[in-house]
């Protein structure tokens, strides 16, 4: 596959841009594979890539009902951060965001991966108590973050209102690292880097049925035609409960609406990222200009992309509260994804009931940051049978055993 | 007693339509089988019958409202609140009923004017126009609980007094001179 | 935003008067349950794209739950019915099958 | 480059020529009259630059005369008041005004970022993708340099000093459009009785027809189609069922026919004291989508070079605002359509050097009216090039069968006015779910009818008429709004020829100059290589190009895109699809979706009976929930640690009251109450004695504790239940949760009765004292024992008095209705004095409980602690069956004796522990993490005993007394030894007294 650089830029230019090629194949279906991975999501795609690259397993086909990346890993907020409480959470986020960091270069494409800061607002003595208790945590996961006071806050987001009339910004957790990443790029970028290792990335392709004997999946029938595998990836996100049918099994997950929207553009008015979790917003802006703004999950199951209009106004409500310039500014559009939440808010990456199925969900609100990191934890669930140090204790038994990680303790929310 | 004050101590606001915290009001809270003959009597013995369902009916200076279908509320003089309570549960003794002085849990505003309806209509997801008459319709308002019906002039509206200047604050908003919806 | 008609008070109320409550009929398994029956009653959930029976409170009204029977996905609703049930009630089955005649059942 | 004044004498149907206004345009005084846009004002002064592309900084004119403009984007306002990115198509002239173009630098007539117009070879569509991914040059070089000269309009800095509202409203039926389809809709369902609304976007009804007819000389029922909207409209006011709004655009339509709408209300009138803007939440029985159709323009080489125009928005600045775009104008068309444009052009004295019609015969009607005014009609010719570079100084004119490279002509004009057709707005339609079917013969989108979007009860809650319907022939227009339509004259149409690039053989070098998405500078070849390369769903094609996600939301250009995105790919169109319509049809601001929450109403705050007192003593606020609760009341200059310890010792000295009305208090009553409670609190409340109290603990199903609380036996049958500050709501709905769904046949009344009682914690050595001071009941040790209640006459007050502590000395807890909340506290305040007794806040209360071990809801607890963990295993009852969370601790991780339990913690230098500070263990984990035994839950530095004292949840704990571990916060370590969590009076003793 041609390598892309500024020279290659420079030569396509005197010829009219007419000599690049396809970034990915669109093959014909083989009548077998070694793995299948369902779902050319974030994390389906990223885990075929590094089953590749890790493991050499490159007998792979990644399954896709519609377009990849049009799932959730194409309509997410961006935000990228590892300063998770529980031990088990920040070793998996900070594995992706570090992988984050040389991504492009690896892949040869341009993910835009942007460490621009993260902050997450204090403005309730309950939440510097959980984000201090986050820094103390990050300090020994090796992980950097710092709290900073509120004039630090207000030098990195000059727009804010510190002293809001209810709920003043008494601090907040900084992680320099932390930033965003251009979504497309990721899924695009991963799909470019399975096709180059020669696997198929199969769209518009629904798994609509999964057969197994004995306990084990020998093949899927899909809309374009029955194909077999010796593993079976289930990475579908929203669609894992009913993947899971199919299947034969239940999973502790419901799929709801969670909305985004964004802003008309306009010229730099805020550098880093910022997350107010007591008012429920979350606020970034593009390197195109608009301002990318996430809000509340319905709270009921919802398969329709689009969600409850209220979370809107809320969202909006606090985020001018908090940020009262952005008042004049208008909503350009705004659209819902299908998250899978979990009992517990974190997500499973799992071997399951049927002994050659492994399944990877529950990322829930949360998991465009976790892409790389769950992709090589997957990989190597899937290429070893068992999960590995990353994936150990996000395996299904916890619901069972009451062993749960809960990340909400913290923060409020597991974006 | 006289050191009793109310949420807002009879705050007023003439915008579109006239806003009053109307002062101290007696509140009732009846939870029981709003089927059973017993309640029927118990509430016979104030002149009143129990109303249907979401309907507030009145006699003399009580007024009736039917909350959930377990639950009335019965609004009379502050100062008559503490005997009834009383009787009503005393004349409910035998049956499995609760009846509570709530007097002080809410506020309650008189809405007044030709176009009080529109105040409403800008904070509560209700088809103002088609509420008839005699309805109580629990709700919100923006962002708290409330429950109004029509009276002779307008709409009172009772909310809970915790948020009673949250409340004012939005009924202001609302009927802003000039800022009639129609 | 979506708007149910509670069975109760007979309000049409929308999403905002109304908390939601998760999967309906839900059978509590106590403290002889096995672990495996504690876990599926806490977690495993059906979790439908198609028919849902889930639980709402009329919060912002006369505080009672009830159960919709909706479509995850059209948001069609095919009725609702007070919480105090262990199953759907008769009718709205048949509605449901009417509606949908693949439509697998509700348990 | 030189001005013209392009006013026209007389006509301008929507302008009050009576009445002059200015307004500012970067800095010039701009003439106008009250109905003028500041695109017709601006284009009257001869203004045709008014914005630069996002990517290339291309100067550009305005193109449309509405909602579809791409290029037209100004800064209005100043200051606080600075609004970006407003069209000047659809933003109303006022009298002064303020308004400033932007994303160029440093003018707009000379604008140096327009380098990237000569570098637009080496930038197509995804050149980022390609490069930039050397070292760190992305984030600290590239990224930065990207961000600044991308987004359009300046940030505004300042807070919005203006208002907005919302409103409600429900209606049978919403027509969304005021044209003639939309008004033939409200009658036909106005007459009918319907509770109907009209709701139109822009100032003005009648839409299109109106204009059309300058044109045509249409008719409905013999009148002129401005007469018969007259008549219309007289009729429709006239009905009270029908409400008629204008500059109310309907922004989205969502599920169960939720449709959102936003008026302009003050826009015009700055500093009014008015809501600027008005949000309304609307619910229909059936919305009827009746808001016309967009034009297409075409793609031709140089097509957004300012002067190009669609042919309607022609018509309509000439119609409208007496407004001519040139003095020469050219058409290219592939429709009959843009022949009205000809002939209001001429009747106006604006010459029409030439029509390109892209079709080879044209000959109707329409056709024949201009050839017959002397019009040279060029069929099957097209445009190779747009002379002039600001602004259109002629076209090179080419055959549309060509590679376009032989230039037949030069025609001098000074505009250019293309159309390729036109869509129905089916934006509303698509929201929430109806489906489209591509016409060929007419060569649009139009919406399925057999597909509608479904409501609440499964059958359809839309439908498009007019237009929108893809009825573009106004007798077929209004035929489908009404059943008994009107009489229509209306000239015949040929058929359109769908043309998606001119000339037709156009090599590469040409596509790159034929612009499709106009703002985001995505050309024919941008689509053309996102095919090639691979991004083939409209989808990808969307992302990796950004067509159609400029601010008009492809509404201009993102069929034609569609269109060249199939051909490219071979595949007919309907195989390629649109993208997803998605809400606002246009941008609506945020201030109006915040609507009234802002300032003191942003959020409801919960005020206590004593909140003013607390206020006018200077108490520091602290927020629990929505409740607001004094931290501490800190004098003059006095720093909060001081008031904190000053609150602290007064109550172990003397006597310190507490504000403790947000505390929950739920009560519980029935035959069945007892029992209920067992279930509901893990340790026993059914064997509570009446006048008794008794702290007991809740757990959710999952184990995990919830809340805690003293429960106070009121009479046989009724319990009174006291939650948190932040529990009593949460706790009372898990209890009606559980009574309703689960134990439904139990006989038992719960109410929330938290807000109808004001209560005062009253706790010291003196705290007896000061209710003897009051005077009433007997409140003496043997009369009200610790863990006990009484009621009566306090002071005058009816009083319920609770002996409970939360402090570990003798304290009250009394309670009376809220309204003599403040009575009773400033009574006690004037006993108290005597005793120098001080109000205390929340972080004193913390402070004493801590040196007490008491826990603490959230402090201790997080969520995923559970009683054992703290010690509370005797809170557990063992006799009883069941309880809620009992099934959950006998799971494996519960049950584990190897969990992190609750101690107390001292440095051993005295000092204060950093709160949340965590203790490492040795080793690292298999992920590298280092290992760790223990974490600080609560810390502080206690006055009493003069030291720091902490509370942490540590490995083993209680088993390992006396010991040393290391704490690690702030990047410090701190060495404490554990101890138990009971620090001051151990024994309890000064409770009992
Ligand atoms: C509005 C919104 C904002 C968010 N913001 C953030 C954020 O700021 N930061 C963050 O880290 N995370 C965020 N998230 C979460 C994040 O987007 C997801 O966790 C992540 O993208 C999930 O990636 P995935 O690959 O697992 O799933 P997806 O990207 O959804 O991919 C799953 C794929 O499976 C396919 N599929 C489903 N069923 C089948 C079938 N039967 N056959 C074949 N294919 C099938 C789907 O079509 C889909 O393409 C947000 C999510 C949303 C919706
Ligand atoms: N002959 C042709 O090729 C052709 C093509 C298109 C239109 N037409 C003519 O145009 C007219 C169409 O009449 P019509 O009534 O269907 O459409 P119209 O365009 O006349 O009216 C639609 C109205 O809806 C308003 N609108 C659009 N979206 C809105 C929104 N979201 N919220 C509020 N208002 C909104 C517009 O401002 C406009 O006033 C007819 O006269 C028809 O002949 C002719
Ligand atoms: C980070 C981010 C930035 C976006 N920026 C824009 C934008 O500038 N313009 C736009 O029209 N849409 C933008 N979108 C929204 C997409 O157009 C689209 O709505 C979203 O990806 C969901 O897809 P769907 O609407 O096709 O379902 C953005 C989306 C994301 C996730
Ligand atoms: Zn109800």
């Amino acid at each position: 596959m041609r390598r892309y650089s500024v020279f290659a830029i420079a030569r396509e230019a005197m010829r009219y841009h007419e000599g690049w090629e396809r970034a990915w194949p669109a093959p014909t279906p083989k009548p077998r594979y070694d793995v299948i991975v369902v779902g050319a999501g974030g994390h389906g795609l990223a885990t075929a890539y590094y089953l590749g690259k890790n493991f050499g397993i490159t007998n792979v086909a990644v399954i896709e009902k519609g377009w990849l990346g049009g799932g959730n890993t194409g309509r997410n907020t961006t935000i990228i951060r590892s300063n998770y409480l529980q031990d088990p959470s920040s070793a998996i986020y900070e594995k992706a965001r570090s992988l984050y960091e040389g991504l492009s270069r690896d892949l040869n494409y341009n993910v835009m991966f942007s460490p621009r800061g993260l902050l997450m607002l204090a403005q309730t003595e309950h939440e510097v108590r959980g984000y201090k208790r986050t820094v103390n945590a990050n300090d020994l996961q090796g992980i950097e973050t710092r709290w900073i006071g509120p004039q630090e806050v207000k030098d990195l987001v000059p727009m804010i209102n510190l002293h809001g009339p209810r709920y003043p910004v008494l601090g907040a957790l900084l992680q320099e690292r932390g930033g965003t990443a251009r979504h497309d790029a990721v899924a695009w970028g991963y799909a470019r880097g399975c096709a180059a290792m020669g696997m198929h990335i199969l769209q518009n392709c629904e798994v609509t049925a999964i057969r197994s004997e004995n306990g084990q999946v020998s093949e899927v029938e899909t809309t374009r035609g029955t194909i077999g595998c010796k593993k079976l990836a289930i990475v579908v996100a929203g669609h894992s409960s009913v993947m899971a049918e199919k299947a034969g099994f239940r999973l502790p997950v419901e799929s709801m609406a969670l909305q985004a929207l964004v802003s008309e553009p306009i010229k730099p008015m805020i550098d880093v990222v910022v997350m107010a979790n007591t008012v429920h917003g979350y606020l970034s802006q593009s390197d195109k200009g608009e301002l990318v703004i996430g809000g509340g999950t319905d709270g009921f199951v919802n398969y329709s992309q689009r969600g409850s209009w209220q979370h809107v106004e809320e969202t909006i409500r606090a985020l001018i509260e908090t940020f009262p310039p952005i008042s004049r500014l208008r909503m350009l559009r705004q659209w819902g994804g299908i998250v899978d939440m979990t009992g517990d808010r974190s997500p499973i990456l799992s071997k399951t009931p049927v002994g050659n199925i492994f399944i990877n969900c529950g990322w829930g609100t949360g998991g465009f940051k976790a892409i790389p990191g769950s992709g090589w934890a997957m990989a190597e669930l899937v290429a070893n049978g068992e999960p590995g140090p990353l994936a150990a204790d996000f395996g299904l038994e916890r619901f069972r055993e009451g062993r749960f990680i809960d990340e909400s303790v913290a923060a409020g929310v597991a974006h | 007693m006289s050191d009793m004050v109310s949420a807002l101590n009879g705050a007023r606001f003439e915008g579109f339509a006239e806003i009053t915290e109307t002062g101290l009001c007696g509140m009732v809270q009846i939870r029981a089988d709003l089927a059973s003959a017993g309640l029927a009597q118990a509430l016979g013995g104030l002149g009143l019958s129990v109303p249907g369902r979401r309907a507030i009916l009145s006699a003399g200076d009580l007024e009736l409202g039917w909350m959930s279908p377990d639950e009335l509320m019965l609004f009379c003089p502050r100062d008559r609140a503490a005997a009834i309570t009383q009787q009503l549960a005393q004349a409910l003794g035998g049956e499995h009923a609760m009846v509570l002085d709530v007097s002080d849990a809410r506020v309650r505003f008189s809405i007044r004017g030709e176009k009080a309806d529109q105040v409403l209509m800008k904070l509560c997801p209700v088809d103002l126009p088609t509420l008839p008459q005699g309805e109580i319709r629990r709700t919100r308002a923006a962002q708290t609980a409330v429950a109004f019906w029509r009276v002779d002039g307008g709409l009172d509206l009772i909310a809970f007094r915790s948020v009673a200047g949250y409340v004012m604050g939005l009924l202001k908003h609302s009927a802003r001179p000039g800022a009639e919806l129609f | 935003m979506l708007r149910l008609t509670c069975p109760h008070c007979g309000v049409t109320a929308e999403e905002t008067e109304l908390t939601p409550g998760g999967e309906a009929h839900l059978r509590r398994a106590g403290p002889d349950a096995t672990d495996a029956e504690f876990e599926s009653y806490l977690f495993a959930r059906k979790n439908p794209k198609g028919v849902v029976f889930e639980r709402w409170r009329h919060a912002h009204g006369c505080g009672k739950w009830f159960i919709a029977a909706r479509h995850s996905v059209s948001w069609q609703v095919f009725g609702t019915y007070p919480a105090q049930t262990t199953e759907p009630p008769a009718d709205l089955i048949e509605t449901i099958r009417a509606a949908i005649p693949t439509w697998e059942g509700w348990q | 480059m030189t001005r013209r004044i392009t006013r026209l004498d007389r006509g301008g149907r929507l302008i009050d020529r009576a009445r002059d206004i200015t307004f500012c345009f970067d800095g010039r005084r701009i003439p106008a009259h009250p109905g003028d846009t500041l695109a017709s004002a601006l284009l009257g002064a001869g203004h045709v630059l008014q914005g630069r592309s996002f990517k290339y900084h291309r100067p550009r004119g305005p193109v449309a005369a509405g909602a579809e403009e791409p290029n037209a984007l100004v800064t209005l306002g100043g200051r606080a008041r600075m609004e970006p990115d407003l069209r000047t198509t659809t933003t109303e002239a006022f009298d002064g005004a303020e308004a400033r173009s932007q994303n160029r630098w440093p003018g707009l007539g000379l604008d140096l970022l327009a380098i990237n117009d000569r570098l637009s070879a080496f930038m197509p569509a995804g050149f980022y993708y390609k490069t930039f991914m050397a070292g760190r040059s992305w984030e600290k070089l590239f990224e930065p340099i990207i961000r600044r000269s991308a987004g359009l309009g300046p940030a505004p800095t300042e807070a919005d000093p203006d208002s907005y509202e919302q409103a409600y409203a429900f209606a049978d039926v919403i027509i969304v459009g005021g044209g003639v389809a939309g008004l033939a809709a409200a009658l036909e369902h106005g007459r009918a009785g319907a509770r109907v609304w009209v709701l139109e976007q822009t100032p003005h009804w009648g839409g299109r027809a109106v204009v059309d007819a300058e044109a045509d000389g249409a008719t409905i029922d013999g009148l002129a189609p401005e007469a018969w909207v007259k008549a219309a409209l007289a009729e429709l006011e006239a009905l009270p069922n029908v409400t008629l709004r204008t500059r109310m655009l309907a922004a989205g339509l969502h599920d169960h026919a939720h449709l959102i709408a936003l008026e302009s209300v003050a826009d015009t009138t700055p500093g009014a004291d008015l809501p600027r803007q008005r949000l309304w939440r609307m619910r229909a029985g059936k919305v009827i989508v009746a808001a016309g159709a967009l034009e297409r323009p075409l793609s031709f080489p140089g097509n957004d070079r300012p002067g190009v125009m669609l042919a309607s928005a022609v018509r309509d600045y000439i119609v409208n605002w007496a407004v001519s775009p040139g003095k020469r104008i050219v058409i290219l068309t592939n429709n009959d359509d843009a022949y009205r444009t000809a002939l209001v052009a001429l009747d106006a004295g604006i010459a029409i050097p030439a029509i390109l019609d892209l079709r080879k015969t044209p000959n109707g009607p329409l056709v024949q009216a201009v050839r017959d005014r002397g019009v040279r009609i060029l069929p099957g010719h097209s445009i190779a090039k747009v002379l002039g570079s600001k602004q259109v100084k002629g076209i090179a004119l080419c055959r549309h069968e060509s590679r376009g490279e032989a230039w037949l002509e030069r025609i001098p004009c000074d505009a250019v006015a293309m159309s390729g057709g036109w869509s129905p707005t089916v934006h509303l339609w698509s929201h929430c779910g109806g489906k489209l079917a591509w016409d060929t013969e007419a060569a649009f989108f139009a919406p399925d009818p057999d597909k509608p979007p479904l409501g609440a009860d499964g059958k359809a809650m839309a439908q498009c008429v007019g237009a929108a319907a893809g009825a573009l022939r106004l007798d077929a227009c209004l035929a489908s709004a009404m059943s008994a339509a009107p009489q229509v004259e209306t000239p015949a149409e040929e058929p359109i020829q769908p043309v998606w690039v001119t000339p037709a053989e156009a090599g590469p070098h040409l596509r790159a100059k034929m612009w499709l998405d106009f703002q985001n500078d995505v050309k024919v070849s941008d689509i053309q290589l996102a095919a090639r390369e691979g991004y083939q769903s409209v989808e990808h094609a969307k992302r990796y190009t950004t067509l159609g996600m400029a601010t008009d939301q492809g509404k201009l250009s993102n069929i034609n895109g569609l269109a060249i995105l199939s051909q490219a790919l071979d595949q007919p169109i309907p195989a390629t699809g649109t993208t997803t319509f998605r809400p606002p049809y246009t941008p609506i601001g945020f201030g109006a979706i915040a609507g009234e929450a802002r300032g003191e109403i942003f959020q409801p705050l919960r005020r206590t009976a004593m909140d003013a007192w607390h206020e006018d003593q200077g108490a520091h606020w602290e927020p629990v929930g929505q409740w607001r609760r004094p931290y501490c009341y800190p004098g003059k200059a006095e720093p909060h640690s001081a008031a904190i310890e000053r609150e602290v010792l007064a109550v172990r000295n003397s006597v310190g009251m507490l504000d403790a009305s947000t505390l929950g208090k739920i009560i519980v009553k029935g035959p069945d109450a007892g029992r209920f409670l067992d279930m509901i609190y893990t340790n026993m409340m059914s064997t509570l004695a009446v006048g008794k109290c008794r702290y007991g603990l809740m757990c959710s199903e999952n184990g995990f504790l919830m809340d805690d609380g003293v429960v106070a036996r009121l009479s046989e049958d009724t319990w009174l239940c006291h939650t948190t500050t932040g529990g009593a709501e949460a706790i009372h709905a898990h209890m009606e949760d559980w009574l309703q769904c689960e134990w439904w046949d139990w006989k038992v009344w719960t109410a929330n009765v938290t807000e109808a009682y004001a209560q005062v914690a009253v706790a010291g050595p003196n705290a007896r004292k000061v209710l003897e001071a009051l005077g009433g009941v007997d409140v003496s040790r043997e009369a009200l024992p610790h863990m006990s209640w009484t009621a009566g006459p306090l002071g005058g007050f009816d009083a319920r008095i609770y002996r409970i502590s939360f402090s570990g000395e003798l304290g009250f807890e009394i309670a009376v209705p809220t309204s003599q909340g403040m009575a009773l506290w400033s009574r006690l305040l004037e006993a108290g004095k005597a005793f120098d007794i001080r109000p205390y806040g929340t972080e004193a209360l913390h402070v004493l409980r801590a040196e007490k071990g008491f826990i603490m809801i959230g402090d201790e607890t997080d969520g995923t602690v559970i009683p054992q963990d703290l010690g509370l295993n005797w809170a557990l009852s063992k006799k009883k069956a069941d309880f809620l969370g009992k099934r959950a601790h006998q799971r494996s991780f519960m049950a584990s004796p190897d969990r992190w339990k609750l101690v107390g913690l001292e440095s051993l230098d005295g000092s204060v522990i950093p709160e949340c500070a965590i203790a490492p263990a040795p080793g690292e984990n298999a992920n590298r993490q280092r290992n760790t035994q223990g974490r600080i839950t609560s810390s502080y530095y206690s006055p009493t005993l003069k030291r720091g004292i902490a509370m942490g949840l540590v490995h083993n704990g209680p088993d390992r007394m006396g010991e040393e571990i290391i704490f690690n916060a702030d990047g410090k370590e701190v060495t404490a030894r554990i101890v138990s969590p009971v620090f001051y009076d151990p024994k309890g003793e000064k409770l009992d007294v």
